[in-house]
């Protein structure tokens, strides 16, 4: 495969480009070097990387919300409102579906019916079609930093318009967008494309212009083992830094155990650091992101409630540099700005009262940290390995292989072997490990702990009680025990 | 349930896979015949699997919010393939935001579903709901 | 004073309830025998001390509620409602507040007035007005235990009522329930009544019915150092152990730090098992009961959702036997009955997803557990040394002394010199300990502990310190920082 | 505010002591000469306290609820005790229950009282309007 994770040389760069602005005509109002002035002409305080990086240095954990919807003006007033009545400390702007697939005649038929209808028809804001002087509107509407978030497989145009529009944050990545989010793209194909998003990101990061890179850490948010997304995130941050991304946010997305996800979290930017280092990638500077619980929700809001100020309080345990917040409606549908400003309100609250508290370091939690990174080297270095020492070639064939493999996956390029299931203490473990590269001691923790719970509940492990547990937190529990 | 075909899918732009592969693992376990499209699946993608194999039922998900859009027209193109007759349901958080289910199941009603169906619905009332049609 | 810590005798009983019986025309429906065959007739999963056991064992945490209004039917809907929609796994009668300060015909105009203006005027269910034959249509309309929670100086005869109208727990003891409830009733007249509850329970205990006693725990509910509320439910403990109590619920009021709310939470249990062991009082069955925050709410009910859901959180690893819960409308009036499921339901979506987790033991937690553990020791140990070995007259002396001190408490019998403030991570500590007879090692701990907060804010601890941290977590914080 | 006296007691059977006291500290220490009965004050309480010491201001707590119930008739008692012109101000949680706050003061305005405060209400509020009323 004509795949390498080697930065991509200028004038290849630029001759694609010119194909990429032309893929719809809003592309035309993207001009770099003046974007490059505009950015510089922003404020400190609404430069995400900035933000962050305080965040970082005090040891607080910052609230972002998810929000988007088809038309410009009830976005800006959206993201006005998250900010001024739900103390949002970092506003997104969340794509719509459309135009992650890149079916911008669609997005453009959803604004109209949207326009008609009186009510958002579309699940986010479509960027690309609104265009540069869109996004600059809504960047200059607000007093924080603004960060794209989608789950598009080929987001180059998108991410050309909203970075020229002032967005100063762009989660996703070659893997993280195509395995949740796509069925046939190759990962070939999704890499490449992420491979030119972040060369663009390296080019402002050249040009004096910081932007903020996140892989999508949860993946498909469902019951997925810390090493698997690990894995991916620092796959990417790899590959993003190869690029030239010089500010990187690593996701994961709470599984609901504290001792678990505060392993998680810690050995997340632990073992990126480590990789960053080990591949001679200097000063990335590195930040983490925790997800509330990204599976099924309940539908009483009071137990939503419950759901997201526990994954805050978490959040807050594991000095998590920031946490992305879920709403009472979240089982429901698209929050109004009502709800969704309620989420944030509750996990301020949280986060507030545990800013000075953290979690002390226990032999539980030793051991969780070492068994996730024992596992996440043993999936990234046999993807290295695969890849004769290239991770991008290396990714390509371990998802082929099934070394590196995703649970509930739509896409047709990942295995879909693994079966993850909770152990008796509500962690995530593995039922089938398929093809994943485990030695005998790590498969031997995890047949443990499953048989535990197997003992436990009387029964035998099997992929009803993989159901059990999907349906778990939103029945109001963790552990999907069986009926009595 | 032996031999009876179900197509399963999740129609348009949506990727939501998890309640699909439950879905298939509940019809399949109690017999059903089910052929899973999958995400992203067109309205044509249902009508030629529910074509070829002679399916009994179509069933669509749409759990991203665009389900209305998405949907419309299904029943007629059903009707031009020549299967306008075929049983077929929808399930899912069908629009965008939390809105009256009296409302939502109606709309959907009128597209040409013979039943609609609300977000969180369990498997055990789809499988109720199928033998209650087939026995008809 | 002719008070001591001893069983009252039988004859004088019997004529002091004559008396008592007479204080309200409801007191003639009391019919001991009687009441005994109906408890035993109750079934067990309607009893207090059955389900707590069972939760002991279980090693899981019940909710329950705090409700009560003016009118019979109404409650019974308020209880049905919390116990059906809710899922309150045990149910309350709280009291109107004249039946606390024994102002029975008030009690009548607010049962009249709520008649007519069609809503509850009073806070409370007026038990004592209702009489026996209500108190039974109320036990009898739910599924669950019910339990008297009131706060009332003297409560003999609303005891007499509630227990013979079939409630099998009963809040409050000599001391939780006149410091924090009284101004000028003396604590020799307050230990003497209850004493005679005390009795009463222990009479119903030795007819082969269990009632459960629970002290107050958390007396003023503000800023209560673990070591005060501690030593007045250990005290409690004892004083109705004396009078024949078998099964006992230890109270704390949660501060907002984990661990040392979790120590708080381990150490009562312990605490009491071992002043129990040391006076002799055999299989005394020790629960203990966690108040979500006591003190002022934030107004916003997505911030108090937050509290509450941190509430149940702590409750849930510290492995408390019940949860008490608060609601959405604390901050601004008795809640609704959807307010108060609302409590509930996010409550038991935290408790429910951390059933099977705990804090695991680590130097800071045990640090917290023995500094707790010298602290109450000392305050109880100065109390027996004044009481001459008698725990009854040495609470007398003790708060005279005040080597007991409860911070804001109006009652006059409280000396009320010690002041409790927050240390850099949010525990509670003594800014000024007062008279209270701590040894050089702890009065280091507390002064470098609070030393360390006034260098953090660059101002000396005083008062005003106090005043944030009361206000803190209403206004979305737990450390009261002063505004920069 | 030199020299200025103000009554302050929390009314009926209410106990709730912390408010009073963070209220106490503040006024004393914005200078004005604070007579404070606490807890549990009857009406009686509060108007000889305030002839007693010819008090500028009565200002009456009730958290717990039965504020409306406790408050009536508190303005005549004045009168028939000879000061009936004495400003008065009430706040806490006036009523029970979260009820529509325009309505709570109307009720207690009407009683009598010069104003009225809503749960929640910090101290610095309430000594502006001290010093306002004041300068009148
Ligand atoms: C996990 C999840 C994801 C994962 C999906 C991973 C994957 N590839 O599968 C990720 C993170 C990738 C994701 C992405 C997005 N998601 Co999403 N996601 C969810 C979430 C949290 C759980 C879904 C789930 O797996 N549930 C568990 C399964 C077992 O249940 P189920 O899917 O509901 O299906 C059951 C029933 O609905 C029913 N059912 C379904 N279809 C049918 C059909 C018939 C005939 C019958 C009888 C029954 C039936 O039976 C199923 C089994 O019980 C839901 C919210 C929730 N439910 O809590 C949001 C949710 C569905 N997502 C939503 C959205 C908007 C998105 C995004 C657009 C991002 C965004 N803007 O926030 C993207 C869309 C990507 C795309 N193009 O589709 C919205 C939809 C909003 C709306 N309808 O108004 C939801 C409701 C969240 C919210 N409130 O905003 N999501
Ligand atoms: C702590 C507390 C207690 C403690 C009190 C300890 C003590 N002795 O002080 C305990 C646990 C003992 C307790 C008992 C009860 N309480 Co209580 N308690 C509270 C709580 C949680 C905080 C009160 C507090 O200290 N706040 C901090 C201080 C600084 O603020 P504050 O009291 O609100 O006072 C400020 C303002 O109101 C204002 N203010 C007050 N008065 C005035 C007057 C003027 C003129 C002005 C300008 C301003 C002003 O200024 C003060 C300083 O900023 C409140 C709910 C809340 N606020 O979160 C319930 C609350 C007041 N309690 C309530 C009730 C009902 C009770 C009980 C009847 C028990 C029950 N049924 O639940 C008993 C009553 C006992 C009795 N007879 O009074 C209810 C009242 C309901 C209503 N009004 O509809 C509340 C609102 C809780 C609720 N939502 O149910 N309580």
């Amino acid at each position: 495969m004509n795949l390498q994770n080697k930065r991509i040389d200028q004038d290849k760069f630029q001759a694609e480009r010119q194909e990429v602005l032309k893929q719809w005509p809003t592309g035309g109002e993207v001009n770099f070097e003046e974007a490059i002035s505009y950015h510089k002409a922003m404020p400190k305080h609404k430069i995400f990387a900035e933000k962050l990086a305080q965040a970082k240095a005090e040891g607080t954990t910052l609230a972002q919300p998810r929000a988007g919807v088809a038309l410009l003006n009830e976005h800006i007033e959206l993201l006005r409102y998250l900010q001024d009545e739900g103390g949002a400390d970092l506003l997104p702007s969340t794509i719509d579906s459309y135009t992650r697939q890149n079916r911008y005649h669609e997005a453009e038929k959803g604004i109209e019916e949207s326009r008609i209808a009186g009510r958002s028809m579309l699940n986010g804001f479509p960027a690309v079609n609104h265009g540069v002087a869109a996004c600059r509107k809504v960047v200059e509407s607000v007093n924080s930093p603004c960060q794209l978030r989608h789950g598009t497989p080929d987001a180059r145009l998108l991410s050309e318009i909203a970075l020229a529009g002032g967005y100063s944050d762009n989660e996703g990545g070659g893997i993280s967008y195509n395995i949740p989010y796509a069925k046939s793209v190759s990962l070939e194909q999704t890499i490449k494309d992420w491979q030119y998003v972040d060369r663009l990101v390296g080019m402002y990061e050249e040009h004096g212009v910081r932007i903020n890179r996140e892989p999508f850490g949860p993946l498909t948010g469902t019951l997925v083992p810390p090493c698997v997304s690990h894995s991916v995130a620092i796959v990417e941050a790899l590959l993003a830094a190869e690029q030239g991304v010089r500010s990187i946010t690593l996701g994961y997305g709470q599984c609901g155990n504290l001792i678990q996800d505060v392993a998680a979290l810690q050995t997340l930017t632990e073992l990126g650091a480590e990789y960053l280092e080990r591949f001679g990638y200097k000063d990335v500077m590195l930040t983490s992101v925790f997800h509330q619980w990204m599976g099924g929700f309940p539908q009483d809001e009071s137990q939503a409630f419950g759901v997201i100020s526990w994954g805050a309080a978490t959040a807050a345990l594991a000095k998590a540099t920031k946490v992305i917040v879920k709403t009472p409606h979240e089982a429901v549908g698209i929050p109004t700005k009502e709800a969704n400003a309620a989420g944030i309100k509750a996990t301020k609250q949280v986060l507030n009262m545990l800013r000075d508290q953290s979690l002390p370091e226990t032999a539980e939690l030793l051991l969780e940290k070492e068994m996730i990174k024992a596992e996440t080297r043993a999936i990234i270095d046999k993807m290295l390995e695969l890849g004769d020492g290239d991770i991008a070639v290396g990714t390509v064939r371990g998802f082929q292989a099934g070394v590196i493999d995703v649970p509930f996956a739509p896409s047709r390029h990942n295995a879909g072997k693994i079966l993850p299931a909770r152990d008796t203490k509500g962690a995530v473990r593995f039922l089938d490990h398929g093809n994943l590269p485990f030695n005998k001691e790590i498969l031997e923790f995890h047949n443990q702990k499953i048989g535990e719970r197997g003992l436990e509940e009387g029964r035998v492990p099997s992929f009803q009680m993989v159901i059990d547990d999907i349906y778990a937190i939103g029945k109001g529990m963790l552990v999907g025990r069986p009926k009595k | 349930m032996k031999n009876k075909t179900v197509v399963l899918g999740v129609i348009g732009a949506d990727v939501h896979a998890v309640g699909n592969r439950v879905l298939d693992y509940a019809m399949s376990t109690a017999g059903f015949k089910v052929i899973n499209i999958g995400v992203l699946a067109s309205q044509e993608e249902f009508i030629s699997a529910a074509i070829e194999t002679g399916a009994d039922f179509i069933l669509v998900s749409s759990l991203y919010g665009h389900g209305e859009i998405d949907c419309r027209g299904l029943r007629d193109k059903c009707r031009e393939a020549g299967i306008g007759e075929i049983t077929m349901y929808v399930g899912g958080n069908l629009v965008v935001g939390k809105q009256d289910w009296g409302k939502v199941e109606k709309t959907f009603l009128e597209m040409g579903f013979d039943r609609a169906y609300p977000p969180g619905t369990m498997p055990d009332i789809l499988l109720e709901h199928l033998a209650a049609d087939l026995s008809k």
